[in-house]
């Protein structure tokens, strides 16, 4: 079954990059450190017989009790049904990665949808902007510390500022 | 050669062609189109947010309101994707009317795909025409549910079925279906001025489009023969037979024809599903309170403009920990900056109408 | 009675065509200056007509109302830096040059108006009887070698044109 | 004999100089006036119904019912459409160049009623039969440019400026093929008059012996006026509304009747050029001659509501790459066919 040897490919990457493995509803994932995550997406991408080339979906989930946040990449394939996770966990206070752009061009709004809501900065990212909300917004809303402005706070904030 | 200067426009976020809060920044040299940077967010309402504060039933309202034009594509996405987290299996022919529904959708929001198409290169009647059409399928949905655009049908654990008088409206629309098509294909595909305003336009090469992470009948038209449906299938889709129509040469104009034939794959499909549809219930037994186990899923589904993912953390409670939706369109979207430049400002509105982004799903 | 009525219409159009042209030296905005000589020409078109040269009244229109007048008016828009249009006509310090100029060639063709004898003069051929038909007659009789020669040079700046807009090196 | 019911408008205008007698000045310069009158008459009305056609017509084509609501069958709505127009706002925004911005709506409709002057409306009703006819219709029409291009300029507006810009283009392009496309009829007759036109086609019409001057006179006259497929001057998915963006109320008002005012004078060209004016049996002249306009109006309709709108740069090769050399070629093979004929039936002709 190919899920086999995509799942002992995985395994074998994890001893690699001192990473965690284990299997989540048949999917493989991959949990490794922020700096690696270059080395493992080109590892994916390069698998032999059943390569996830195809960057299906970039986000990241944030852990304030192990002050972590995990960049999750989903990797499949156009050639097959193979798809693995890939788990980068970053810093919560410092959240900085290394971008995937230079591998898949697709990843740039992704990555910028990411540092928008989540607050993870991607290095060497060639046009890090926040994307859905406008410029001056402050905070991250995606972390699970995020309060929520009142409505009376956001009603202010719907004001435009002079000069805008 | 004569010195110019670029102007720069501003198309949209109000503009008749962007299909809703859209906005494009393109720098113009004459009538050419040297940069373009798409700006989007104006309809960002924070889906992923709400999902973390609304139990797992309560969301599903919520996924009418991403993609508009093809709602039960994201409903029955969601709710596959909760009840195979929870390890719930549906019946049979629930499975099946959410099979019908799902193709029923995707031919409605192909039609106004084609009829917009059409209407951004001038051609107002195809649109309407596309919109009659339409109306069949959303008078299918009226008569299940009431709704017509946010229909919400199915639940966790099964779908609404249908009333009696739906079975033979569906029967006829499948019949008259290849009618619509052929129609379609008399009036905008078969048109010169079509043609040449498609043809070789905005091309987007297979490297490309996989590089940049496009899913859907935008990537079927760059020749990538990818379908979730029939590759990796969900649901009861390997029961059925149809094909995965692909472009050539990944131009305005294969993306258009790519829609008009999955729309008659679509037919095939149902029709396959009205032939097969066993009796039965259409409700699994799920608990009142829905409480998944502890744990993550990724479930993707073929939507209508790409592919629909879900990523769920679950921590057992009744509300998701995390909740990631990945749209077709805002992704797709990429494709602008990359192919946009060098065409005609003319040419900008045709690859984007080509592209057929909805923006409540591209800015969630 | 018809002739004080066109008389008045006379005068209309003279004085509509030199104030239009005044306005043209005179407007500080460039583009309006430019306006101004689109309607002067159409001015002159219209004292064409009184003078029963209707053939040449519509080529007036056709050709400097229609093109010369639109080319000057889409040159002088686009060419425009934008903001500035309000003053953008340069403020000549030659005025003193400028109607010496004006004057010493209004002079002239006035010079060389009076002194051909008749200096009016109607054409009498009237091989068709009607003033197209004259005009077409002489182009293709008597006029044929400068008809022909200024279509030639109508080519050659045609040509001309195209390699300026396209750049040498571009066309090879 | 002039008839009652055929020629009852000449009958009332020899009504009219009656009343002066000997005065035949005076009656001229009444007549001038009641002529002028009555083109303003007949183009608003002319308009209105248009308009009302256009919806009318749009709505059968788009499986739709149209305007339905007021009035007999929806036609009141022409009445409303000019209420709701003259009704609004006149709004103008900052900063556009006021004069100009002003003017060019008025000017773009005086040109286009000028025209009229020499469109023969029915036997022995020319307002003014010029000589020079289809020349003076040609140089006048040549002037609408400018009132567009100022319009877009004066906006102030980057989406008006490009449709002034892509105005120019096209309709000094398609100018040339259109002037071409009369030429062979003015060959034929040997005059620019349009009565002695429409008198010349008293046994065949000269879309019969002009075919492919009359399709690129269609083709290049929709063009001119900027009428879809070739509506790329106010492309509304692409510039919103081109040179009149900015423009509301009554001015808009001004450019919506002139354009309508184009398709009225490009269908009457046709009409009197190709389809033999007021000529026809059993009904009058001028019925003759609305109803070849509205086939003409309703033909161009039909095209709008079915085709797509052209890319710029595929007008400009079509217009210069196809409709000049086919026009040129019509000129050529009308040349000869004269020639031809006359070597056939020699005496005939000049």
């Amino acid at each position: 079954m190919e899920n086999s040897v995509l799942l002992k490919l995985v395994e074998e990457l994890a001893q690699k990059l001192d990473g965690e493995f284990e299997a989540s509803l048949g999917t493989p994932v991959l949990k490794i450190k922020g700096a690696r995550t270059t080395e493992a997406l080109q590892a994916a991408r390069n698998f032999s017989g059943t390569p996830c080339e195809f960057l299906h979906d970039l986000t990241a989930v944030d852990y304030p009790d192990r002050n972590e946040i995990e960049v999750v990449y989903h990797l499949t394939s156009l050639r097959g049904p193979q798809m693995i996770r890939i788990k980068a966990v970053v810093d919560r206070n410092n959240p900085v990665i290394d971008t995937a752009v230079r591998i898949w061009p697709g990843a740039d709004f992704m990555e910028r949808e990411c540092f928008d809501l989540m607050g993870v900065k991607f290095n060497g990212h060639p046009d890090l902007r926040r994307i859905l909300l406008w410029d001056d917004f402050e905070g991250h809303p995606l972390r699970k510390d995020y309060v929520t402005p009142s409505v009376e706070e956001r009603k202010r904030l719907r004001i435009m500022q002079p000069g805008e | 050669m004569l010195r110019t200067d670029e102007i720069q426009i501003n198309i949209g976020p109000q503009h008749p062609s962007t299909h809703g809060v859209f906005r494009m920044l393109a720098n113009l040299d004459g009538e050419v189109v040297t940069k373009v940077e798409s700006k989007v967010g104006y309809l960002h309402r924070g889906m992923e947010k709400l999902a973390e504060s609304r139990t797992y039933p309560q969301f599903i309202p919520y996924t009418d309101r991403l993609d508009y034009l093809a709602a039960i594509a994201a409903n029955i996405g969601y709710v596959q994707t909760v009840e195979k987290l929870m390890g719930v299996e549906i019946p049979e022919r629930a499975e099946y009317l959410r099979v019908i529904f799902f193709e029923l959708q995707r031919i409605a929001s192909h039609l106004i795909a084609a009829g917009t198409n059409s209407s951004d290169l001038g051609g107002m009647t195809p649109f309407l025409y596309a919109m009659a059409d339409r109306e069949r399928i959303l008078d299918m949905f009226e008569m299940t549910i009431g709704g017509r655009l946010t229909v919400n049908l199915p639940r966790i654990g099964g779908i609404i079925e249908p009333p009696e008088e739906f079975w033979p409206a569906l029967k006829k629309f499948v019949d008259d279906l290849p009618g619509m098509i052929d129609e379609f294909n008399g009036i905008i595909t078969g048109n010169e001025i079509f043609q040449a305003r498609t043809k070789g336009v905005g091309v987007l090469s297979k490297e490309l489009a996989e590089g940049l992470s496009i899913t859907g009948p935008v990537l079927r038209a760059s020749g990538v023969k990818w379908d979730v449906r029939k590759n990796a299938p969900y649901g009861i889709y390997d029961r059925f037979d149809f094909e995965v129509p692909t472009g050539e040469n990944g131009d305005c104009f294969d993306r258009f024809v790519v829609r008009l034939r999955e729309m008659e794959e679509s037919g095939k499909i149902i029709r396959q599903a009205m032939r097969d549809i066993p009796e039965g219930p259409t409700f699994a037994k799920v608990a009142k309170v829905v409480k998944p186990p502890v744990g993550e899923i990724f479930h993707r589904v073929e939507g209508v403009r790409g592919e629909i993912a879900y990523y769920v953390v679950s921590d057992g409670s009744t509300k998701p920990y995390r909740l990631r939706l990945r749209g077709g369109s805002f992704i797709n979207i990429q494709m602008l900056h990359h192919v946009v430049p060098g065409w005609k400002f003319a040419d900008l509105i045709a690859i984007l109408a080509s592209l057929d982004i909805v923006l409540p799903e591209c800015d969630r | 009675m018809g002739d004080i009525a066109s008389g008045l219409i006379f005068l209309v159009f003279a004085l509509l065509t030199v104030f239009s042209a005044y306005l043209v030296v005179s407007s500080k905005n460039i583009v309006h200056s430019a306006l101004f000589l689109a309607l002067t020409f159409v001015g002159v078109a219209a004292l064409y007509v009184l003078m029963n040269a209707d053939f040449l009244a519509a080529v007036q229109l056709l050709v400097y109302g229609g093109a010369v007048a639109i080319m000057i008016v889409f040159g002088v828009m686009l060419t425009l830096r934008s903001g500035n249009a309000q003053n953008s006509n340069l403020d000549s310090r030659n005025a003193l040059a400028g109607a010496i100029v004006s004057l010493l060639t209004f002079a002239t063709l006035g010079l060389v108006v009076f002194t051909t004898e008749p200096w009016r003069k109607t054409v009498d051929l009237s091989a068709t009887g009607t003033t197209t038909g004259d005009i077409s007659w002489l182009m293709l009789t008597k006029y044929v070698v400068p008809f022909e020669v200024a279509a030639v040079l109508l080519l050659v700046a045609m040509v001309g044109a195209i390699i300026l807009a396209k750049g040498v090196n571009d066309s090879k | 004999m002039p008839q009652f019911g055929s020629d009852i408008f000449l009958l009332i205008a020899n009504w009219i100089r009656g009343l002066f007698g000997a005065n035949t000045y005076a009656a001229d310069v009444v007549m001038d006036i009641v002529k002028f009158i009555m083109i303003y008459v007949v183009l608003v009305l002319a308009v209105m119904v248009f308009v009302m056609l256009e919806r009318k017509v749009c709505a059968w084509m788009q499986l739709r019912v149209g305007p339905n609501r007021l009035g007999p069958r929806g036609w009141g709505q022409i009445i409303g459409d000019m209420i709701k127009l003259m009704g609004k706002e006149d709004f103008r925004p900052d900063n556009v160049d006021k004069w100009p911005w002003a003017l060019a709506p008025m000017f773009f409709l005086g040109i286009t009623i000028m025209v009229f002057a020499v469109l023969p409306f029915g036997r022995g009703m020319v307002p003014v039969d010029l000589d020079l006819g289809i020349f003076y219709i040609l140089a006048i029409s040549a002037l609408s440019v400018l009132p567009v291009v100022t319009a877009g300029w004066a906006s102030n507006n980057k989406y008006s400026l490009l449709g002034g810009m892509r105005s120019v283009a096209q309709m000094i392009s398609y100018e040339i093929p259109l002037v071409f496309s009369l030429l062979g009829v003015v060959m034929i007759t040997q005059t620019f008059k349009t009565s002695a036109i429409v008198e010349a086609q008293q046994h065949v019409w000269f879309v019969l012996l002009q075919p492919i001057g009359f399709v690129v006179y269609v083709i290049a006259a929709m063009a001119e006026i900027n009428r879809a497929p070739f509506d790329l001057i106010e492309a509304e998915s692409e510039f919103g509304c081109g040179y009149f963006t900015e423009y509301s109320g009554l001015r808009f008002g001004l450019f919506y009747l002139a354009e309508y005012a184009n398709l009225f004078l490009i269908s009457a060209v046709a009409a009197t050029v190709f389809l033999g004016g007021w000529q026809g049996p059993f009904l009058p002249g001028w019925l003759w001659f609305a109803i070849k306009v509205l086939f003409m109006v309703f033909l161009i309709m039909w095209f709008r509501w079915t085709f797509p709108r052209f890319r710029v740069d595929q007008l400009m090769h079509f217009g210069w790459k196809v409709l000049l050399p086919l026009s040129l070629a019509n000129i050529v093979l009308t040349g000869v066919g004269i020639y031809v004929y006359q070597l056939i039936f020699p005496g005939i002709g000049g």
